[in-house]
């Protein structure tokens, strides 16, 4: 009888149980410096352990990273909780138009609004994003035009894709969002190559690849660290560690490894991690990270510590496989309210502002998804562009494809 | 009999796979607490316990290639990608591995392995959640591929299927797990539990790999299909008043031929349909076969209805797939030719 | 006009390629300091620099991975697998990324690139160094396909592919690296040296994609034939005195379709060869078009003459490979039916 | 102009060069402990940075692993240098037919003789490996008749795979060596599959999974660490690093990680670097770990480091693209002259008894060499099964083969 046995991990709570993340170990805040922009994979054990934090558990900016944040100015503030509040009220927005079945498909960020929103006010233009689905707070911080984005979400006229896509696959080249395919893990491997490029054309320009916890398993993940340890191209390698992939538990994902930031450091690539809910800590670490990439010191691993808050997708139900009400126990907070409190604690905002600017923020999104679905929705649908589905295939229609369009009756 | 949709239906048959064989052992993405994203595997961590039922890493490599460790030292896996549009990163595990190990081991080493996967669009799934990879399957020598039309066929055919000594590709039309679907996208959905192909024999009972099923009796006309097809196939033979017979292949390879042939030798005409982009699909196959094989029957020229060779759109799906209009203008084209 | 064999052509092909345009780049696995297991890339990297030319680790997704990456922001890769047959880890980022890039942006991201790998059989190489997975990429929407024949086309086809807006899968068939092989593997090997087609145009010269050759002129029979196996339908004309036209399609995806049609509607016969393993192969596209659009003028049934569906062994690699004797027989009965 | 600069691996010598290893740090023997069979990721830093030797460079066996190895008893060594012997006249001789073409392809083991013959003596029936092509060496200690091992390389009538395979391609079940596929990577994440098969049926069997310093590149080899850490099954995964793919300089798949033991850390999976051209740690170091796999403290990885003294195959030719005589610089030597060394050392072995055993296996492989020869070789070929081709695509052979094997004429 064999003394082996296999482990199968398992979340902390599953359905029926109380949320409980007593046995997560969350270090305090404060407690790691600001490296060396040429810190080393050996020199970064530290970071790859522990978690940058800039507010503290009472909601104060402290230790050398509050500097360091500091030194970015008092906008961010506002930028960024404006930012995250208008991520919000999209997510509010389009998981209703899709529950009425105006769209297809929607994917929230809910939870997750700092990562984005802050990562993407630290890159230049010319910067490009390698994003998943759930990044869209990029755009957002990136300002790309509402109405492009709902287009997009709605397939109709207004989607610069023409309705090829699945709501949520955007590309936006303008605003350094990266086309996504919604294949996991490959496009991980294609930032690395991006960046590559611009260092060989000596452009100065970053790329910055994003990958969540569960497609962390997925071997173009070994590609992309790989590829960066090899060449040390500018690239700032994002890993969104949210807990779940749709059902799975990230222990799944991370197998007997402590942190996803370890795994990097094994390929000889630096790697921090840090609490993404914390805005502020988002916005140090990514100026950071990126001001280093850009130095020409090579690769960076970022590992965002954070919390799924919503379902995978409007096609999943959580309460199948995880514990109700989880994401309010989650012990690092939700970003958007975590920012508010400090800036009113700093006397920066006030409860009426913020109830003031959310109610702006809705009307923004409202008075914008209006005027696209004005461009059709799923339940009203007006005709696309059937020539849509054969343009683009190739540079020029080869005579099948322009057969085939005949066929087609267009 | 039990009626089932085509979910219960698999569901049921990775039931009795798991109750009969202990070396069975079913995992995949979400399949192991959750029951997998189509809830095809619900219920049966529960009831088999862990260790015979279970989630992985998203790495589709991994699963096939766990499979292949697994099935050579005498495991039965019954593996699922969450969709068939995730088979690639696992392609070189199954075309170079997994189908070649019995020949290249010269049987010293097997795989018995199935790998399971929800294919086909109509879901508004774009790209990513509606692609039917079947030809890129049928050209490698080792593998088999199944692909039913309904929740009888879906459980007889797994149950064969994992009960077979080598690699099986198996496909699940995705847009048939509820109910037939003709292609007809504005009308109602009908359930299967309104199908007589809904009711399920209870129990473990396979339907044989290799064999076609003759779906509707005719003289005009051949339709060869599959999966989402076939009804779309009964639609257009309805819909036209076109005397055709419509053969299900249920097994894509190996191929029923004798079926197919005694068919097409008798009707004199032949249309082939797939969902699949056209070119190189396994349409070019079933009609160079046929051609092959009848030429001096044919009448007419054998016709090919399929996905247009771009990717699937997710905005103008119904543009892409090929309903009951260009199934039924085709039909009338080869019977007037 | 030099004399070159196909690896010196396609390594003055990548070498103008470098010369002309600094956005072309080469890497794949020991392409760089040692110039290639086959020496397609030696010397460049002295030439160019190892910012040019450079090698990768063994990891095929990540070469086409970052490939795709650089292609979008403005380079042109022009990456090697070391075999065929190793291009599997990369069928995900080949099939679902490279491919689709153009199309789902809408325009705003494309992927020029060029993939080449040596290709084909006859170098006792067994299953992991002889394949041929053309047809594994013709089903695929989006990319191009090609495969010359000689060191003339080689050199022009793979510059025409570099310059492509697109991602264009290069096959070279390995057999006829260094002469041209007629399948008679008993027989001295001719050097390209003493072939008209050793012959390259000097400088930069593109063979343009989607037209194909008349390799030899016929009134019989047409032959629809690429790489390896032109030259073995030649042997097989003159050895069977039949009057056969043979089309080296070069550029195997889009397909010429003219030259074709016009070839068979002329004969009224047709015979399409290919290494591959047969089921499922590009032949059984290539004859399902012919029978779509020469159907009446078909005065015999398009034959097939393949690979057979197995692994290609090692030790009776001339058992597998379809040579003259085969496609003589081929020839036989369809200038008899 | 941007500040990043791609960086491309060079190794310490090319050809013109004389070969340099002069900045490889190779830490003293005897320095590391035996480390409990529990060993955690965490707790084996050292083991992952450092190296176990048993023999030092004066050839003397000092330090913990030479205890350990003492308890393996005293016919380890001859056993070990017989194997390595035969392993190395099969070499000799086999090169040799290949070079008179004889036989179409041949892959040298040389210089690495140690690591299979070590390993393979530590295991027990019903274990099985997952080899690369030069991990012959475990078949030769496994005692694989030679008959076998010569017929498949010869792809005659002796071949048990009926010429169906490349030489060197072997399978042999009952020996413990798995079929060898050709595709690099994939078959060391089949290895963790097994040994999963072994943990579910408890049949107290293990698994060894081998790749190259090379391979190490590929995707499986994420597949299979995360599998491996995640499930945690008794498998032992061996990387052998030989300091060359081919061509290319282990750097190039090693990237700016100093060892691959610490990529495996990386994932939680304890790993251990040995002299790979060390019979003795050889020998100690795969009884540890497998007795480690079998009490069920799940996966270990071992860094085996070693340089291929031979060409790649019989293809290559290695003075293209490294230094002349690079493999007799290697400061970690041979391993069959340096446990000869240390056996003369102790009094158990003479140049003499040497000189003859050597002779004695080249005798051996060329008796056998005649025989197997008679079965045909590639410039006097005799008739192979042809059915073969068409046997073994399936249990039964489908209408389609049948149709095909009358086609071709039986
Ligand atoms: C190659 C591949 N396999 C499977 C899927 C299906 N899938 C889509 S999202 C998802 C979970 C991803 O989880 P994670 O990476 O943690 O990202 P998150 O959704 O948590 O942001 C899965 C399995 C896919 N898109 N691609
Ligand atoms: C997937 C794949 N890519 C490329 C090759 C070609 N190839 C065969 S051996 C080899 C080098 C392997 O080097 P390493 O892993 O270090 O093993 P070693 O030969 O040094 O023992 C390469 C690139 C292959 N066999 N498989
Ligand atoms: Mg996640
Ligand atoms: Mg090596």
């Amino acid at each position: 009888m064999s003394s082996a046995k296999l482990t199968y991990p398992q979340p902390p709570a599953r359905p029926g149980e109380t949320p409980d993340f007593s046995l997560m170990d969350i270090p305090a805040a404060g407690l790691l410096d600001v490296p060396s922009l040429s810190i080393t994979a050996d020199e970064c054990a530290d970071y790859a352990k522990g978690l940058i934090r800039v507010l503290d558990d009472e909601g104060r900016a402290i230790g050398p990273w509050a500097e360091y944040a500091k030194t970015l100015g008092d906008d961010i503030l506002l930028t960024g909780l404006r930012d995250m509040a208008l991520m919000r009220a999209i997510d509010t927005r389009l998981l209703n138009a899709q529950r009425q079945g105006k769209t297809s498909f929607y994917v929230q960020c809910k939870g997750e609004e700092a990562i984005g929103c802050g990562f993407q006010r630290q890159l230049s233009d010319g910067d490009m994003n390698f994003p998943t689905y759930r990044q869209q707070s990029l755009l957002v911080a990136a300002e790309y035009p509402l109405w492009a984005f709902l287009g997009q979400l709605y397939s109709n006229a207004f989607d610069p894709l023409e309705g090829r896509q699945l709501p949520t696959m955007h590309s936006a080249r303008d605003y350094g969002f990266f086309s996504i395919s919604g294949n996991l893990g490959t496009q991980f491997v294609q930032a690395v190559g991006w960046a590559m490029a611009n260092a060989l054309t000596g452009n100065d320009q970053i790329a910055a690849g994003w990958i969540g916890d569960g497609a962390t398993a997925s071997n173009d993940f070994n590609a992309a660290m790989l590829s960066a340890s090899t060449y040390q191209p500018p690239v700032v390698l994002n890993i969104v560690n949210n807990q779940w992939a749709i059902s799975t538990f990230t222990g799944v994902a991370r197998g007997k490894a402590k942190t996803y930031a370890q795994r990097a450091r094994g390929y000889g690539i630096p790697a921090l991690r840090v609490d993404g809910n914390d805005y502020l800590a988002v916005a140090a670490v990514s100026h950071w990270a990126v001001a280093r990439a850009r130095a020409g010191h090579g690769p960076i691993v970022i590992e965002w510590f954070t919390y799924r808050a919503a379902g995978h997708s409007t096609s999943d139900d959580p309460s199948g496989y995880r514990a109700k009400d989880e994401a309010a126990a989650w012990p690092l907070g939700d970003p958007l309210l975590r920012l508010k409190d400090y800036m009113i604690a700093q006397g920066l905002w006030t409860e009426e502002r913020h109830t003031q600017m959310n109610a702006e923020m809705l009307d923004h999104v409202t008075t914008a998804q209006k005027t696209v679905e004005s461009g059709g929705t799923m339940i009203a649908p007006k005709p696309m562009s059937r020539v849509a589905v054969f343009e683009g295939v190739y540079a020029e229609m080869p005579w099948h494809l322009r057969q085939q369009r005949q066929d087609a009756g267009y | 009999m039990p009626k089932m949709t085509m979910i219960e239906a698999l569901r049921d048959g990775m039931d009795e796979a798991l109750a009969n064989d202990d070396k069975v052992i079913v995992f995949g993405e979400d399949v192991g607490y959750f029951g997998g994203v189509f809830r095809c595997t619900a219920g049966l961590q529960e009831k088999y316990g862990e260790a015979r039922v279970f989630d992985t890493p998203i790495n589709e490599s991994a699963i096939v290639g766990l499979g292949v460790g697994m099935a050579a030292q005498g495991m039965r896996p019954c593996v699922e990608m969450q969709f068939a549009d995730y088979v690639f990163p696992a392609y070189d595990q199954i075309t170079q591995e997994a189908a070649r190990l019995r020949h290249r081991s010269n049987q010293d080493f097997t795989c018995p392995m199935v790998i399971r996967m929800p294919t086909g669009g109509g879901i508004y799934g774009g790209q990513t959640h509606s692609q039917s990879p079947e030809a890129l399957f049928t050209h490698v020598a080792g593998l088999k591929v199944v692909m039913p039309s309904n929740p009888r066929d879906a459980k007889g055919l797994l149950l064969a299927s994992i009960a077979d000594p080598d690699p099986v590709i198996f496909l699940e039309p995705k847009r048939l797990y509820n109910g037939p679907f003709d292609g007809h996208h504005d009308r109602p959905v009908t359930p299967w539990k309104t199908h007589e192909l809904g009711e399920v024999e209870e129990g473990y009972h396979t339907v044989p790999l290799g064999k076609a099923s003759v779906f509707r009796e005719g003289a005009a006309v051949t339709i060869l299909a599959y999966g989402t097809m076939v009804f779309v196939a009964e639609a257009a033979a309805k819909e036209t008043g076109i005397d055709a017979e419509i053969i299900d292949l249920r097994t894509l390879w190996p191929l029923d031929i004798e079926t197919i042939e005694a068919s097409v030798k008798k009707t004199g005409r032949c249309v082939v349909i797939h969902e699949a982009t056209q070119t190189s699909g396994f349409g070019a196959e079933l009609s160079t076969l046929v051609q092959e094989r009848c030429f001096y029957y044919l009448e007419a020229p054998i016709a090919r209805v399929a996905g247009w060779d771009t990717p699937y759109p997710h905005a103008q799906e119904w543009t892409y797939f090929p309903g009951p209009d260009r199934v039924s203008a085709a039909l009338k084209l080869t019977m007037e030719a």
